[in-house]
């Protein structure tokens, strides 16, 4: 331990009794209970605390609250990393582990300074000049080298063991600052009786006066406003942006100043707060004075310089020179001389210095000096003094500290969120909230309130620094406009200020001051950048919350999922679901596993978990006139208990999607979807029956999850399920291809299904899903085995059905050889815009089999197809959509959709798939590779 | 007087001897990059929309067709439209031939334009990395792939091990709710610095004696005839022979000034920046489950974004429920990303098509011209679209590229729908 | 074979018990638990409230109110549409002017109690759930997380009920659980 | 931003799926070939007031149609879409 050599008296808010111990950068130092990082380093006298981002200039402390430039810090804990960390808003606390960025090997001897004796070389945007040669292929080398020098702290990439929370509150009043203004508003509000919501970013409340001296006038407010119940003050909470319906986005650090880490509470929260009306007191930011070297360790804010003493009895140095344009900094000067630090001068740059501030101060034995500015620093590894302008005249200061104080700009951040600009107000020389949306105000220190008139000093001081984090000074200010890149937006674009983690919070007022200055245009027309959210950076894992990793997203299951997974079923990844790609057997893969099931089913039975499909229930007194429209194929004339293939089309003609349609009583249908696309379907038959035929007489209402859906596939189902359910029920007379037909099955009515999705005699039991598992088990005990998606795909494909990969959000039912289902003499959704030339055109893709010239070649889906196998490239006149091995046929065949399909009947193409330099001789048949009259619906 | 021709080369040209030079001077001799014009009575040509490709229109239209005298004119800052706000991801790995085709003309042309416009574009062809997510994504990729290299584009179908050596620290844990199958790879894509895009052509015109006029709002058209006779514009009115529009999320406004009604809605997309650092990830990726993509800038920031807002919007900015969707899927992919943090986000106007795809070509009135519903894609199209459009507007047809890319496709139903949502703008 | 009977399964099976964070957040399946999904083709006449009322033992509710009968709780769920809850089966007798449909096995109910039930929901759903706005005699259908939800008070005890559809009942129920952790 | 709904109450938009431009009627089957054009593919895509159609899928699945200014984003109306149908 070193000793805090500048911790002093006072500091109102550490606690001596409860020293804590850190280290930074590795060396071990002592702080207390109550401390910032930023605090703790000052009274150990450590003034180095990181390198600036382009010429790694040494820098220290700047500030003390969220708008410090400077001192970014990355923080270890607990195996995480949390790089660029502002010193000033990281709470001590016992074993804190910190290091500095951007500097090696150490950040008193940083090897990347060599940057700041070529600045000269290195101006705003010089990589824009340079580095393009001397092939097109330059850029590539020159930018690993600028990307290694770019860059603030490292990034860890192990995964974040921290977690993180949401929570959305409601409150009719949302105020944005503890401070003496916000606590004021919430009093009053409180009062009302009403759910108050006081947000403030710091520890604890109280806003600039905790920098005061004495803050205890504001400690009876403190607590009444705690006293009350209805009104929730959050601590350490940032509103980092207002958005649309007064919602107050905010996030809260609930755990990051804290020894230690409760692993299973979140540690950081964030806040969706809704409100009535939204009280921005947000207060408002110190602004820099300008001079070359203004940026070097010791020089620092007054109010800044204030609270470090005043709250935390730190020492900013041990000689202090006050530069000030307004009254502000002689308070500054106050403080540190009760503190027992010596005051050089306060060097005022206005023409006469304020009475009776200035006698007060001379009072004081400190030399009050009007008409005085720096104009450099005196820097030699640390701060030595200032050189001045004194009424013309040179004059030299001896210090370590340079207090300076370029006035106070009103933090109006979020009362732009909503897309307002602030309005500059000449006479008090400062930029203040306008244009306000209703329901959001501003009060206090953000509205100009009690605030100096701001007068920024236009600076000739070439290397005065405008924006400390990105290494902006005056003279790149003066080459952005010498190169005609004079609007703000290009100034900040091309100078990148404003543009770091501070977002030019103690920068954008002087640059854009600057910029006008050398323009000639006042400050209101020059104007601001925007202002976006977050206010301050806010951390990744927070905007996350809990919807992360396997909780991105919600998986759904089907009811019989279990028995998957404990049954050998490989899952795989179908949108929101995972379904059984198969059941490989011991030493079986799935190849071989899928090839099995399909066999199975061709010649005897399967059963398949088909549950994912959207099921749809159509009721009403208009519920055949509804579907009739909705599907391009027929559907009134479908008689009750019957079922049939349907297509549906978008209004653009192409097809959405299809399914089997089953008419259950006059005014009452069952109608599937894919598993894709029901979502869609859903939405898509709500909004024609609400919105296109509001006069239509019909409810849909998703079934989905009702019903768990088993196919039971294969010459053998029928004697399959007469095992189940009695022979009676499956007479093919009283139950023909297709129908749907409800039959009790041990106790519960289940809607039965004829369809085929395999080709095969086939059943789907559409079962109350609470049934589906035990119905399933009973099928298996019968002795019937499952088989899974891909199994299914492979049947599918034999019989030439079209699924996704064909149904692609391009294709007709024309391009899907459907086109004799389209009834073009009723009128459907889609029905027009098929009449289109283009859709008509018969280069337009459509539907074919494809089959290997040679049976050994297997052909990859997304293969795609030409007409000739040689060169690198080819015209492509389709590609293939699906493929498989098929049992029936012995050999490998696939789908596809080709140009001018009927004339390229029997020709040979290539299947083309260069991604693995794979080309397969292939001829193009029928899509229906199997059964194509359709005998086994009925064997 | 070839030396002197070098020498007044030497003045204005840039190169690093340059840089050294202005050193020994204090940088005090540069000039404007572009010359800040005053609208002159009337033009050849004008180009409404001094973005990325208007500008480029403007460059290619006095460099390749001898147009030279021509105004772009912008209503606010030359690059603050959707150039100056965008994630600045460049590929032409699209499906469609018609796509792929005039994509990897754009990319040919970003090539070289760093040289060609002696403005360092910083065009960075680290890569653009698809991931797939499940075995009917990787069809979908393979087929995607293959049409590429079929029509001689560079691409690749990577494995999941593959991935995983490219980028390591995306999440191959059993905790990935969309594991990771595999993924679509094209080296030759990657980012380039959109800032200098718009500066560097707008440099590069101006040279070459092209107006470029900002702060000058076109506010209506004056016609005659069913031709245009010029442009209404708040700073008075200025004649052309030929407009062209490429003014992106604002191409209904004008072209409604001109009596169209177009395929397009304007939607809000919002993008995001992390706080620099050192470099984490040195490719682009995509993660289409997750609806989801990032890259890492040069200055450091992790570069990012997600779907569209969801909603038509002219105001340049989003809302939470975006924000939160895009994070939890960057925590997803990046488990390592919770403690970095979020350092500005930020919106654009999507002019969202009804087929996804661009509109550049004729339009209805004679001598006007439409370069708009770029959607979010329409940043790498930059050099071609400008390329193609000048083509188009300086010859009055079409090039081959853009042929199939005309209005009237919606009538004749020949759209070109690479993702095949339909006539639902918000869902391309 | 066919003198076989089919057994009822809760949403979440045999796989996730009533778990209990503290004595903060309480989740439990409510099983059995049966639902008629009631939908009007227009307004209801008389008759309509009257067959309503002798099905069910109680009248329609209000849009975003919950009306109980001596054997089900009917939620208000959207313009002329409800849902029936209840323990044993009901029976709605077939009407020209409603549309009824059986949704017993399509929804996972889930009771959530405890002091932090509140919070944690709110973590989820954007609704305001302070009592003094959302009543004992309110439903909301709204998200939760992912999710979409019908949650009401029930009129039994403290704390929710949650109706989720059954497919994401399981990941809805993690979800809790995950958003419960920070309690116990 | 906070959606109106007419049955549920105002609620967050992210309950609902946005829906296109309000203002489509779907033409006669013979209408003319323009006509069609108009409303499957041609927008107003006005800046200022629009009145869209937003269906609240995780709420009462109803569309509704929200007036809004795309400028501000405030919301001055919202009704069901399907206006014949009264409320209960
Ligand atoms: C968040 C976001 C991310 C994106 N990501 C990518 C990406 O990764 N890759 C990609 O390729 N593309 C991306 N894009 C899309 C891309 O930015 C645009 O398609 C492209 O920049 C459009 O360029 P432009 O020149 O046509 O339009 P803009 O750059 O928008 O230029 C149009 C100009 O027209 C001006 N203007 C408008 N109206 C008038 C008028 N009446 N008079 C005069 N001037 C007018 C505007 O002020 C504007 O400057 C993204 C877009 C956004 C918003
Ligand atoms: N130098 C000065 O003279 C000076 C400066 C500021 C305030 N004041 C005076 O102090 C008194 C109180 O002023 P005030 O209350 O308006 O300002 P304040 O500075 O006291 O309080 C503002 C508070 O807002 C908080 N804050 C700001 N942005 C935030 C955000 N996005 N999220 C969460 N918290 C945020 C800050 O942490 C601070 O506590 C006034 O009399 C004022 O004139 C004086
Ligand atoms: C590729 C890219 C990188 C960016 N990096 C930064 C950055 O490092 N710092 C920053 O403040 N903004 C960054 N921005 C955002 C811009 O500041 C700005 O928000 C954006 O260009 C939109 O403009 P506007 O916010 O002024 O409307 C970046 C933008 C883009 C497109
Ligand atoms: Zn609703």
């Amino acid at each position: 331990m070193n000793g805090q050599a500048f911790r002093r008296a006072g500091g109102q808010i550490i606690d001596r009794t409860k020293p804590l111990r850190f280290r930074f950068d590795g060396k071990p130092y002592e702080g207390f209970a109550g401390d910032t990082l930023a605090s703790a380093l000052m009274a150990n006298g450590v003034r180095l605390l990181g390198r600036s981002f382009k010429y790694h200039r040494p820098r220290g402390l700047m500030a003390i609250g969220s708008d410090e430039p400077n001192a970014l810090i990355t923080v270890r804990r607990d195996g995480n990393t949390e790089p660029n960390t502002r010193a000033t808003m990281i709470e001590l606390y016992d074993g804190l582990e910190a290091t500095s960025q951007n500097a090696w090997p150490s950040l008193r001897f940083d090897l990347g300074a060599v940057s700041n004796a070529v600045s000269p070389m290195i101006p705003a945007g010089f990589y824009y000049k340079t580095f393009m040669g001397p092939t097109r292929h330059a850029w590539m080398f020159y930018e690993a080298l600028i990307r290694r020098a770019a860059g603030l702290g490292f990034a860890s990439r192990e995964p974040d063991a921290s977690s993180y929370s949401k929570m959305n509150a409601h409150a009719e009043v949302v105020i944005v600052g503890a401070g003496e203004a916000g606590l004021r508003e919430a009093h009053a509000a409180g009062q009302t009786g009403v759910r108050v919501i006081l947000i403030d970013e710091a520890a604890q409340p109280g806003g600039w006066l905790l920098r005061e001296r004495d803050h205890s006038s504001i400690a009876p407010l403190i607590a009444a406003v705690r006293e009350m119940p209805n009104v929730t003050i959050l601590s350490r909470t940032t509103a980092f942006g207002v958005y649309d319906g007064l919602q107050v986005a905010a996030v809260e650090r609930i755990q990051d100043h804290l020894p230690i880490v409760n692993a299973r509470a979140p540690r950081q929260r964030l806040w969706l707060i809704r409100a009535q009306r939204i009280v921005l007191a947000a207060g408002a930011i110190e602004q820099p004075l300008l001079f070359e070297g203004n940026d070097r360790p010791g020089v620092m804010m007054a109010g800044a310089a204030r609270g470090y003493i005043n709250q935390f009895g730190a020492a900013p140095g041990s000689r202090v020179v006050i530069a000030t344009n307004n009254d502000t900094g002689y308070q500054t000067a106050f403080d540190f001389a009760a503190a027992g630090l010596p005051v050089t001068a306060i060097l005022d740059a206005r023409d006469a210095a304020p009475e009776p501030l200035a006698d007060e101060a001379r009072a004081l034995n400190i030399a009050v000096v009007a008409r005085a500015s720096i104009q450099r620093t005196v820097y030699s590894g640390a701060l030595r003094g200032v050189v001045a302008d004194v009424a013309g005249k040179s004059a030299q200061y001896d210090c370590d500290v340079v207090a300076m104080s370029g006035g106070w700009a009103p933090a109006v951040h979020l009362s732009t969120h909503l897309g307002g600009k602030p309005a500059f107000e000449e006479t008090r020389g400062m930029f203040l909230p306008a244009a306000l949306p209703s329901g959001i105000s501003c009060v206090g220190a953000m509205t100009g309130e009690g605030l100096p008139k701001m007068s920024v000093a236009a600076s000739s001081a070439e290397r005065a620094f405008v924006d400390f984090q990105n290494d902006v000074t005056i003279k790149d200010v003066k080459l952005a406009h010498r190169e005609g890149y004079r609007s703000v937006e290009h100034l900040k674009r091309y100078t990148t200020l404003g543009m770091g983690t501070d977002q030019g919070k103690t920068a954008n007022i002087a640059g854009l001051s600057t910029m006008a200055a050398l323009t000639g245009q006042p400050i209101a027309a020059t104007g601001t950048t925007t202002f976006r959210p977050p206010y301050t950076p806010v951390s990744i894992g927070a905007l996350g919350g809990l919807e992360t990793g396997e909780h991105l997203r919600p998986l759904r299951r089907t009811p019989i999922q279990d028995w998957h997974e404990a049954n050998g079923g490989l899952m795989a990844v179908s949108g929101l679901w995972k379904r059984p790609k198969g059941y490989p057997k011991p030493g079986e893969d799935i190849l071989a596993a899928q090839i099995r099931e399909a066999r199975m089913v061709r010649e005897a039975v399967g059963i398949v978990d088909v549950s994912t499909l959207g099921k749809i229930e159509v009721q009403g007194p208009d519920a055949a006139e509804f579907l009739d429209r909705i599907y391009c194929s027929p559907v009134k004339n479908l008689k009750i208990g019957r079922s049939r293939y349907g297509v549906m089309l978008r209004e653009d003609g192409v097809v959405m999607d299809d399914g089997t349609l089953a008419r259950l009583g006059a005014n009452h249908y069952y109608v599937t979807t894919t598993t894709a696309q029901a979502a869609k379907v859903l939405a898509h038959m709500e909004y024609h029956a609400q919105v296109t035929w509001p006069e239509l007489r019909v409810s849909i209402i998703s079934v989905s999850d009702q019903f768990g859906a088993i196919a039971v596939a294969g010459p053998q189902s029928q004697r399959l399920l007469a095992r189940l359910a009695g022979a009676d029920a499956f007479d093919d007379a009283t139950f023909p291809y297709p129908s749907l037909k409800s039959i009790s099955f041990g106790g519960v009515e289940v809607r039965v299904l004829r369809a085929s999705y395999s080709g095969e005699r086939a059943y789907e039991l559409h079962v109350p899903a609470a049934y589906a598992l035990s119905l399933w088990e009973a099928l298996l005990e019968a002795g019937a085995k499952p088989y899974g998606v891909e199994a299914m795909a492979i049947l599918r494909i034999e019989k030439g059905h079209v699924a996704g990969p064909e149904i692609d959000g391009r294709t007709t039912p024309a391009d899907l050889g459907l086109a004799k289902l389209v009834r073009m003499d009723k009128e459907f959704i889609g029905r027009r815009m098929l009449q289109r030339p283009g859709i008509a055109d018969a280069s337009r893709p459509s539907l074919v089999g494809l089959a290997p010239v040679d049976e050994a070649s297997r052909i990859r889906s997304g293969a795609q197809i030409t007409l000739t196998d040689v060169g690198k490239s080819a015209p492509m006149i389709g590609h293939v959509t699906s493929s498989c091995f098929s049992p029936v046929k012995g050999h490998p065949i696939a789908l596809a959709l080709i140009s001018n399909a009927a004339e390229m009947r029997d020709k040979i193409v290539f299947a083309r798939y260069p991604l693995r330099n794979e080309t397969v001789a292939v001829r193009v048949v029928s899509a229906v590779f199997y059964d194509a009259e359709g005998a086994r619906l009925h064997v | 007087m070839h030396i002197l021709l070098l020498l007044l080369s030497m003045t204005s040209r840039y190169s690093a001897f340059r840089l050294f030079r202005e050193a020994l001077s204090a940088q005090k001799g540069w000039t404007p990059a572009w010359a800040d014009a005053e609208p002159k009575s009337g033009y050849d040509a004008i180009i409404i929309g001094g973005g990325g490709h208007g500008l480029a229109t403007a460059y290619y239209l006095a460099k390749l067709h001898g147009l030279r005298n021509v105004a772009v004119l912008e209503k606010g800052w030359i690059g603050g439209g959707n150039t100056g706000r965008n994630t600045t991801i460049i590929r032409s790995n699209y499906l469609l031939p018609q796509n792929a085709q005039f994509y990897e003309h754009c990319l040919k042309l970003w090539e070289n334009l760093s040289l060609d416009l002696n403005f360092n574009v910083m065009f960075s062809q680290r890569g653009v990395l698809n991931l797939a997510n499940s075995d009917a994504q990787m069809d979908a990729y393979a087929r995607r792939g293959n049409a590429m290299r079929l029509s001689g584009i560079d691409s690749e179908l990577l494995e999941r091990d593959q991935v995983r050596r490219m980028v390591p620290h995306m999440d191959f844990s059993e905790r990935a709710r969309f594991p990771i199958y595999g993924g679509l790879l094209q080296k030759r894509g990657g980012t380039a610095r959109h800032d200098a895009v718009a500066w560097g052509y707008a440099r590069a015109a101006s040279a070459f004696g092209v107006d470029i006029i900002q702060k000058c709002e076109v506010t209506g058209f004056r016609m005659a005839d069913g031709r245009i006779t010029g442009v209404e514009t708040t700073r008075g009115f200025i004649g052309a022979e030929r407009v062209g529009m490429a003014v992106a999320g604002h191409t209904s406004q004008v072209a409604a000034m001109a009596g169209l009604k177009l395929p397009i809605e304007s939607q809000v997309l919002q993008a995001f920046v992390s706080e620099a650092l050192k470099p984490f990830l040195d490719t682009v990726v995509t993660f289409g489950a997750g609806h989801f993509y990032i890259s890492q800038s040069d200055k450091g920031g992790l570069v990012f974004g997600g779907d569209l807002d969801f909603y038509n919007s002219y105001a340049s900015r989003g809302n939470m429920p975006m924000v939160e969707d895009v994070a939890s899927a960057a925590m997803s992919l990046f488990p390592s990303l919770g403690p970095l943090r979020l350092l500005r986000s930020w919106g654009g106007i999507m002019d969202m098509t009804m087929d996804g795809s661009p509109i550049i070509g004729l339009t209805p009135v004679d001598n006007l011209y439409l370069n708009g519903g770029w959607c979010y894609g329409g940043f790498k199209a930059t050099p071609g679209s400008g390329w193609v459009f000048a083509h188009t507007i300086a010859t009055g047809t079409p090039h081959p590229l853009n042929a199939p890319f005309s209005l009237d496709r919606f009538e004749t139903g020949r759209l070109i729908d690479d993702k095949g949502s339909g006539p639902y703008p918000w869902l391309h | 074979m066919s003198d076989f009977r089919l057994r009822a399964e809760a949403c979440l099976g045999a796989g996730a018990p009533p778990r209990s964070f503290g004595s903060l957040v309480h989740i439990t399946e409510r099983s059995p638990v049966f639902a008629l999904e009631i939908a009007g083709f227009g307004a209801p006449n008389d008759g309509d409230v009257a067959h309503f009322q002798a099905a069910l033992g109680a009248a329609p509710p209000a849009p975003g109110a919950v009306a109980r009968g001596p054997a089900a709780e009917v939620l208000s769920v959207g313009p002329n549409r409800w849902i029936a809850i209840a323990d044993t089966p009901m029976h709605f007798p077939p009407s020209e002017n409603f549309a009824v449909t059986d949704l017993s096995s399509a929804r996972g109910c889930f009771l959530l109690s405890g002091a932090k039930a509140s919070t944690v929901l709110a973590k989820g759903t954007s609704v305001d759930l302070d009592p003094t706005v959302f009543t004992a005699g309110s439903v909301i259908v709204t998200r939760i997380g992912h999710f979409s939800a019908v949650v009401w008070r029930p009129s039994d005890g403290d704390g929710f009920a949650v109706l989720v559809s059954r497919s994401y009942a399981r990941s809805f129920y993690d979800w809790v659980i995950l958003a419960s952790a920070e309690f116990g | 931003m906070l959606i109106p709904c007419p049955h549920c109450g105002a609620r967050d938009h992210a309950e609902f799926a946005y829906s296109g431009d309000a203002g489509l009627s779907r033409p006669a089957p013979d209408a003319a070939d323009s006509v069609w054009l108009d409303y499957v593919y041609q927008r107003n895509n006005a800046s200022g007031d629009h009145v869209e159609l937003w269906h609240h899928i995780y709420g009462c699945r109803q569309y509704i149609a929200v007036s809004r200014n795309l400028r501000t984003h405030e919301i001055s109306g919202a009704q069901f879409a399907s206006k014949p149908r009264a409320e209960s």
